[in-house]
């Protein structure tokens, strides 16, 4: 299969499905290595640069999205697309819980400095954090983020986070100290 | 005091030390508005200052008549019983550090200024988190159904599960999912009782007859247990079983015991969080 | 709006829309005489003849389709083993549905914390759901399952789903918990 094939194949097949859909899988229906499929892909997304659309990997899978410089047209489409903004408490503990997962309601408490019960209570509604079995010591609830999640943050995988390190300064300890504290 | 006076109004003008608590999101979040506001880097904070301007903030919201929760308010003296702490010995003249207690005092000021590091960078990664969140949101994903053409090839749907597993999925879908109502995580564990506390301060206290409130806070595991000695003997003041006595400010607070020599006393419960126990629950059955 | 202005516009519309618009609304939305949004959509059909994707007019409508030079591929992936399964997402929307029939799809889309738009066309698609008159105050779709749901689960009736834990607040109550969510 030339490469011009695996492009317009992959094209067809995306302009089709009703969700994601995983390298993997356009490697096995087209019959070629993952490679091919992911070289493809990546020519993809170049040639659309200039387009209204452009393809993207959330949560493991590709789909065809709206060009952000596009969206004041397509907003005027879409009813439903306001979501309700998240408050800087769930922000914050959204965050905690991104980077610390699985945590539990007291660790993240005691990061924040404040009582989360509430904060977590909407997350967990809002269907970006979920329950993740319970810590072995203390049987206390551990929570971590949903593929809705890296929906919303339009991430492809929880790697994709940037590196929390550079949001602390340099200081002799500091580590311990930090460590020392989820005791 | 002056000092700290202007600095409470330049923040709140409109309502002199009206402060609100909505205005920030519990202690850290104001002390690191407190520290960014005069512009000073987290490990060099001029302590007194922002102490002072703490601690005011804590009695404005005393006099707004909101009133505190005593999940918040803990977590408030927590932070202002280390920050006290730190200035405290700020103040005396600087020595060698041969003392456990000294060593103990610049542990806790490590902890706190940890905390408040790792709590800012939460906080700022918060930040990215709703720039992420604004992009994703400018574009749209391709949401259609199948071609009917292309439909019609599909072979015969596969549910993939029995009457019974299905029925177990709905039940988790729709069961709400809310975290346990009787909540004691938000004291910070461990938990620390204040009538636990005070039975250990009136057997001290009727042993030793008189005693600084520094010894009598020697062997304290936590700053938490040093608050909850502190409410002990307000409380016990207050049925005028003891008598304060501090020389000059800031020094040595002096503690002589003047209550009965044994017996009873009547300790309080008001600072801690009832804890239901099992045979307990068919009472709140009732709500 | 410059040329390219449109044909971007025009592009970001319909691939996130399923169906398919007229000339006249893309030119009340872009605030362009509709001969200009004629000569776009001429012009974006020309430049995908060597995609894998095509602009169509059906019924007065424009929307993206895969090209019919790609039709073994996408045919190829539609008959894949992985597309007659139901997945995650479409059981839990569909356990919802049953059980709370009739339903309308933004009930079920709080219900899951999730916008469940596509989820809900592609159990329409394959028959399991189906439209079932509107609700009296807000005029939304509700939707029922169908008959061959019932087949494909191996039940006579919709009486013999089995029954779920009492526990479970009924409507009512969970009435007022989506209520409390909106706040």
């Amino acid at each position: 299969m030339s490469n011009v094939e695996v492009d317009r194949s992959i094209e067809a097949i995306l302009m089709v499905v009703d969700e994601p859909v995983s390298e993997l899988t356009l490697a096995t229906v087209l019959e070629v290595p993952v490679d091919i499929v992911v070289e493809a892909l990546n020519r993809l997304t170049h040639s659309y640069e200039d387009r209204g659309f452009t393809l993207k990997a959330i949560n493991g899978g590709w789909r065809f999205y709206s060009h952000p410089d596009c969206s004041p047209a397509v907003e005027k489409f879409v009813l439903d697309g306001q979501q309700n903004r998240l408050t800087q408490a769930a922000l914050e503990t959204l965050a905690v819980i991104a980077y610390r997962q699985p945590v539990s309601r007291a660790r993240v408490s005691a990061i924040r400095g404040v009582n989360v019960e509430a904060v977590m209570k909407t997350l967990v509604n809002r269907g970006l954090v979920e329950e993740y079995g319970v810590e072995n010591e203390t049987g206390a609830i551990l929570y971590k983020t949903t593929s809705y999640f890296l929906e919303r943050l339009g991430l492809k995988s929880l790697d994709d986070l940037s590196p929390l390190a550079p949001h602390l300064p340099d200081l002799d300890g500091l580590d311990e100290i930090l460590e020392s504290l989820t005791d | 005091m002056d000092i700290s006076l202007e600095t409470a109004e330049q923040v709140a003008p409109e309502s002199g030390f009206n402060v609100h608590l909505s205005n920030f999101d519990g202690p850290f979040d104001l002390l690191l508005q407190l520290i960014s506001r005069h512009k000073l880097d987290i490990t060099e904070v001029s302590l007194s200052l922002v102490t002072d301007e703490f601690i005011s903030y804590i009695r404005s919201l005393e006099l707004s008549g909101e009133g505190w929760r005593l999940d918040q308010a803990t977590e408030f003296l927590v932070v202002a019983a280390t920050l006290l702490d730190l200035k405290a010995a700020r103040l005396l003249p600087s020595g060698e550090i041969d003392d456990e207690e000294d060593l103990a005092l610049l542990e806790a000021r490590d902890i706190l200024f940890a905390r408040l590091l790792q709590y800012r960078a939460f906080k700022e990664i918060a930040a990215s988190f709703q720039e992420m969140i604004d992009f994703a949101d400018k574009s749209f994903p391709r949401v259609v159904a199948l071609d009917p053409a292309l439909a019609a090839l599909l072979p015969e749907v596969l549910i993939g599960v029995g009457a019974e597993r299905f029925a177990a999925i709905a039940e988790r879908v729709l069961t709400p999912k809310t975290p346990p109502i009787v909540a004691i995580e938000h004291l910070h564990n461990p938990l620390v009782s204040v009538t636990e506390q005070s039975r250990l301060v009136v057997e001290a206290l009727r042993q030793a007859k008189s005693m600084s409130f520094r010894s009598l806070c020697v062997g304290a595991e936590s700053t938490l247990v040093v608050v909850a000695r502190f409410l002990a003997l307000l409380d016990l003041y207050r049925q005028g079983n003891l008598r304060f006595n501090q020389v000059i400010a800031l020094g040595e607070l002096q503690i002589s015991w003047t209550g009965a020599e044994s017996g009873d006393i009547e300790i309080t419960d008001e600072f801690d969080i009832p804890v239901v126990l099992v045979d307990e629950t068919d009472e709140d059955k009732n709500v």
